[in-house]
């Protein structure tokens, strides 16, 4: 019973959702799932949150190592909740937008989100370049194709790419670096994103299935019935 | 400048420089970074769960004077359900409906999905005559149709990737292979964007090396 | 002394990749670390001191260009701004560079929007660009700003029949029958070249179906890098040219200041933001060579 | 080429004139309006005729569509603006002016009625504010229709396929073996785990940075079920960061119950999973915290991924972890490609979780996939073909042949 429910759910959920894309009267089902789950995931973060303060709070009890950090993360997560929750500093009161300018909770963000998400985000920079130092290398045909291909890409976005190929003759003009690099953007790397990407439609069309139809439910748990 | 913004920028070099620290090594300025962005941001999204979901999408909704909804209780009633795995083993398995609500949601929603925008449209874009234009043209067609069959020949399972199948595969794992690499090569112009960004901050806002 | 340290720096990265070179083929391990020195100094080095490379257009770019270069004057051209302020960064310098080309050929301009911000856009980059380098020029007569017209792709399939039946007046209200700029203009297909700048929807594609080749207008255009290879497979048959990216506004910037001695100093915002672009992106494509000699020359076995 | 060499004997001839004019109707309508031609003072743009509403079939009751003849006045440079719209209710009489539809057009599609009330338009030409009488349509009542049989393409295909994944999962309860090959990155994830077993250090698995309704972050999920059956096994510590509430839940529940498969329901620990933040890039940099102090042997990246990809890659590249890749985002495939010692690509990340399971039910799965597979790739041969011959032969009959072919695969909303 515990374990059948929950299969059950999943199959009569599942082939509606499918379903409903055909029938108008129920077309926007799909759509309202998204509101139901975005309210589950509400919940769901009471015990994530939750998780995070226990952690946290029993690291710095037992004076495991980095303690201190585990306070640093605590704070920050109390103030951001106590400065969101409470509107602090919000002119607009209790009922003003959360994220009104001059509001601590808008002032945390500016100050404090998006100087460290943007400097996350610029640290690919560094990894693209050391990937590139130690990734790219001739090991076999698909490894070449892959090195030569973002070669000629990179090639084209010099100046270097121009200066080198611009002699060639107009009527040869697709071995001039800048053409080719376009040229593989258009044809090989198109027909390469298609296959792809109906690959991944069949997989997660099979994928599915095999989840309501409850072939897969390891999810559950339910691998030693 | 305001006392404000002075403040703001120094703070925001200050994260900034903490974060980059972390290509030479770990190290503390990283660790109080790393705490300070973990703590706050989740605090930062369960209060934009809280206002947005809870209360725009339940609450204004459930709560309507005028004509309340009905339909965010599911959600409501499911969240509950979710949260039985508070209060002991008797009742915790009723967090698996949930679940399994989402997950066949999930299933049935991305099904249709992905396969109307990547198999279908897909397939008809490639639908289409190959000799036409100028012989640049039709070599690029041919290939084009040629690549996006053996990068699906690749994908086969249940046929081992033998003799003209299996030549067929590896004319696909090539053609995959350009995609990568094409892709790769294409994208590190904007990734550098990013970094320039930064620098721009810290010579510019901050140390106002540069104008 | 800015070129000292430019000198000073360009031999630390030159001389950097050279050891990286030798100690690669000694197969010796090379740090991470120095690696992310080096990319940071590629980017940080042409940023402090304003390095810039001059840049040689690319045939796609160089259609564009010739294409205005060679009309003759007084031809009419429509320039139309489909972006908004967050895309403005990496498209700006494109309308910036046309619109100083089209307007130094003696060409007409016609400025318009599909996207409502554009309007503004259009007005800032008159009051910019021609009240500044082309105080000579005559709104109504050498240029003109119709602005924006709700309807996306809709707009353009009005106006390539008939311009009146949506636009009766200019932005400054004064009817399109009182401006001397659009006499003898009916429709689109009274114009010699479309330039869709932009980087979205609607944009260059929306320009090239419904405009460029019902109307069988020339069209070319500017687009933001993420959506240009999207617009690739429309050339050169649908769509004669196109600025991609920076790096397109840069390549025509370069090309434009080669051949236009009187804008030897106008800023030029694509070339200064390609700097640190291209030495990273020679140091990238160093770093590649550099790996791959070291894999097959080096001392096997130390790396993979 | 339409040339002004003397902008000043123009500006004589024309524009004075013109001026003059202008300022003297401007004077005597003094309207808000700017600037109005001439000849527009007086004129009222004629109406239009034959207004038809038609319902707009295989929806919800929502919309209608309308149509009408253009007024005589809209010829090329005609004198009209366009035209208005006006929807009344029936019922309750009440008006709803809609917007002005550019000249030159003759459709609007209205899509916010309700069904089974009733309704009629008006429309008014415009030109400079001056409005022709109106010009009602038939009353009209949207109706909701129970099946789309615009998607009928869709629902055809869709048969198709589905019915060869349910027809080989039903076939393979039978108990017939299935070939299946081998898929590099999963024959990796045994010999990734015993290299932890022998380092005596951790396991780290990454399910990507979306929610459970994403479905790579569940078919990452049942990848987790069968490392944790191995995990729970050999006793490696597993490491498990997540950056979804919901993703937590479910991967305690997962990697518990194979532990209690493997008999050890003592050894497992809530702490094996836990949150960090729902923030990107908060989340990575906790993640790459743990990576660089807790270095891990082996790194599974199974799920969603965005530029964080290479971020983690690159770390536990620099840590020396075993690492392997799994994502349905092309465009951060590349970069695993790159930097991972094995990556999943697309479709193999989806099938990963039923070649490891080894049951036949599951494998058959795969079998019906490469059958949707080969229709796929039958009909891009074949609508290639066919197209290619119609436009060499110019037959109609293939022409149509071809248009049907491109037909099937389209869909209309």
């Amino acid at each position: 019973m515990k374990r059948k429910i929950p299969v059950l759910i999943t199959f009569v959920v599942g082939s509606v959702l499918i379903l409903s894309v055909f029938f108008p009267p129920i077309e926007t089902w799909g759509e309202d799932f998204s509101i139901f789950f975005d309210i589950i995931a509400v919940f769901a973060f009471f015990l994530g949150g939750g998780n995070l303060l226990r952690i946290h709070t029993k690291k710095a009890i037992k004076r495991q190592k980095d303690w201190g950090f585990s306070i640093v993360t605590v704070l920050g997560f109390i103030i951001m909740l106590i400065a969101g929750l409470f509107k602090v500093w919000n002119d607009g009161g209790i009922a003003g937008d959360v994220a009104a300018p001059g509001s601590l909770f808008q002032m945390m963000y500016n100050w404090i989100f998006t100087p460290l998400g943007a400097t996350m985000y610029a640290l690919l920079a560094f990894f693209v370049a050391s990937a590139s130092y130690r990734a790219f290398r001739a090991k076999n045909v698909g490894a070449t194709i892959l090195l030569v291909a973002s070669f000629i890409i990179l090639l084209g976005r010099t100046p270097l790419g121009t200066y080198v190929t611009g002699w060639i003759p107009k009527s040869l003009s697709i071995f001039n670096i800048p053409d080719l690099a376009i040229w593989i953007m258009t044809a090989p790397n198109l027909a390469g994103q298609r296959a792809i990407m109906i690959g991944i439609a069949l997989g997660v069309v099979s994928m599915s299935l095999r989840l309501i139809l409850g072939v897969e439910r390891t999810y559950l748990g339910v691998d030693n019935e | 400048m305001s006392w404000e913004q002075t403040f703001g920028i120094w703070l925001a070099a200050a994260f900034t420089l903490g974060i980059v620290s972390f290509l030479y090594r770990d190290n503390i300025f990283y660790k109080v970074c790393e705490a300070i962005f973990v703590g706050s941001s989740a605090g930062y999204w369960f209060v934009t769960y809280f206002w947005d979901n809870l209360y725009r999408k339940f609450y204004l909704q459930a709560f309507d004077p005028v004509s309340p909804h009905i339909a965010p209780w599911v959600g409501f009633i499911l969240g509950v359900l979710m949260l039985t795995r508070l209060f002991g083993a008797k009742i915790a398995w009723l967090s698996r409906w949930p679940l399994a609500f989402i997950i066949g949601a999930t299933a049935g929603v991305y099904m249709m999905f992905y396969f109307v925008s990547n198999a279908m449209l897909q397939i008809g874009a490639s639908i289409k005559p190959v000799f036409v234009g100028s012989f640049g043209d039709i070599v690029s067609n041919v290939l084009i149709a040629a690549g996006t069959f053996c990068g699906l020949v690749y994908f086969f399972f249940s046929k081992e990737h033998k003799g003209v199948f299996g030549g067929a595969a590896r004319v696909g794992i090539w053609f995959l292979m350009v995609t990568f690499g094409a892709s790769f090569g294409y994208t590190v112009m904007s990734r550098m964007s990013l970094m320039l960004g930064r620098l721009d901050f810290l010579f510019g806002d901050w140390l106002r090396l540069i104008s | 002394m800015s070129n000292l340290g430019l000198i000073i720096s360009l031999l630390i990265i030159g001389a950097g990749l050279l050891w990286l070179l030798i100690r690669s083929l000694q197969g010796k391990e090379v740090e991470r670390r120095i690696i992310f020195l080096f990319i940071g100094l590629a980017v940080s080095v042409p940023l402090l001191f304003n390095i810039t490379f001059s840049e040689k257009a690319t045939p796609i770019v160089k259609a564009l260009y010739d294409k205005i270069d060679n009309l003759p004057e007084g031809s009419n051209i429509l320039l139309s701004f489909d972006y908004g302020p967050t895309m403005a960064p990496e498209v700006q310098p494109m309308s910036d560079v046309l619109i100083r080309h089209v307007l130094a050929k003696n060409h007409h301009l016609f400025l318009m929007g599909l996207w409502a911000t554009g309007q503004s856009l259009g007005a800032e980059a008159v009051d910019r660009i021609i009240k500044g380098d082309f105080p000579e020029k005559i709104d109504g007569i050498d240029f003109v700003n119709i602005g924006y017209k709700a309807g996306n792709q809709g707009v353009l399939n009005v106006i390539v029949t008939d311009f009146r039946k949506l636009y009766a007046t200019d932005v400054g209200g004064r009817d399109l029958d009182s401006l001397p700029i659009f006499n003898g203009i009916k429709s689109l297909k009274d114009m010699d070249l479309l330039i869709s700048v932009g980087g979205g929807f609607p944009g260059v594609k929306e320009w090239v179906q419904f405009a460029g080749d019902p109307g069988n207008v020339p069209t070319g255009g500017g687009s933001a890098a993420v959506s240009a290879p999207l617009l690739y497979p429309y050339y050169p048959r649908q769509m004669l040219g196109l600025m991609g990216g920076i790096k397109g506004a840069a390549e025509y910037e370069s090309e434009f200041k080669r051949h236009y001695e009187r804008f030897k100093d106008m800023p030029e915002p694509g070339v200064k933001m390609m700097g640190p672009q291209t030495l990273a992106h020679l140091v990238i494509m160093a770093f590649i060579v550099i790996g791959n000699l070291s894999y097959f020359f080096g001392k096997k076995g130390k790396q993979s | 080429m339409k040339d002004y060499h003397r902008p000043q004997l123009l500006f004589q001839i024309f524009i004075l004139p013109l001026v003059v004019i202008l300022s003297l109707t401007s004077a005597l309508t003094a309207q808000e309006q700017p600037v109005i031609p001439a000849d527009s003072i007086i004129h009222i743009p004629a109406p239009t005729s034959n207004v038809v509403a038609v319902d707009y079939v295989y929806d919800r009751g929502e919309t209608v569509e309308l149509t009408w003849n253009l007024s005589p006045d809209d010829t090329i440079g005609g004198r009209i603006d366009g035209y208005e719209l006006t929807r009344i209710e029936q019922s309750t009489g009440k008006m709803d002016t809609l917007e002005v539809i550019p000249a030159g057009i003759s459709y609007y599609k209205d899509d916010k009625l309700t069904h089974g009330h009733k309704y009629a338009y008006l429309i008014r030409s415009v030109y400079f504010g001056a409005k022709s009488s109106p010009v009602s349509s038939n009353i009209i009542t949207p109706s909701i229709e129970i099946i789309n049989w615009r998607l009928a393409n869709l629902f055809a295909i869709a048969f198709i396929l589905c019915g060869s994944v349910i027809y080989f999962i039903a076939h393979a309860k039978k108990g017939k073996k299935l070939f299946i090959r081998k898929i590099a990155g999963l024959e990796a994830i045994d010999e990734a785990i015993g290299r932890a077993t022998e380092m005596g250090r951790p396991i780290l698995f990454v399910p990507g940075i979306n929610d459970m309704d994403d479905v790579q972050t569940i078919a990452g999920i049942t990848l987790l079920s069968r490392v944790a059956k191995v995990v729970a096994d050999y006793d490696i510590r597993i490491n498990m960061p997540v950056s979804r509430s919901l993703v937590m839940t479910t991967a305690r529940e997962t990697i518990k119950e194979a532990y209690i498969g493997a008999g050890r329901p003592d050894a497992y620990n809530d702490d094996m999973v836990r949150y960090i933040t729902d923030e990107q890039f908060g989340y990575v940099a906790a993640v790459d915290g743990i990576m660089v102090r807790d270095k891990p042997a082996t790194c599974f990246y199974l799920g969603a991924f965005f530029a964080e990809s290479l971020i983690l890659a690159e770390t536990g590249n620099s840590i020396g972890a075993i690492q392997i890749a799994g994502t349905a985002q092309p465009a951060q495939l590349p970069f695993f490609v790159a930097a991972c010692d094995y990556t999943l690509i697309g479709e193999e990340l989806f099938a990963a979780s039923a070649y490891l399971s080894n049951e036949p039910k599951q494998l058959g799965s795969l079998k019906g996939q490469d059958v949707g597979k080969f229709v796929a790739m039958i009909a891009i041969v074949i609508g290639v073909l066919i197209a290619t011959l119609a436009e060499l032969t110019g037959s109609s009959s293939l022409e149509n042949l071809s248009e049907f072919m491109n037909r099937l695969f389209t869909i209309v909303s």
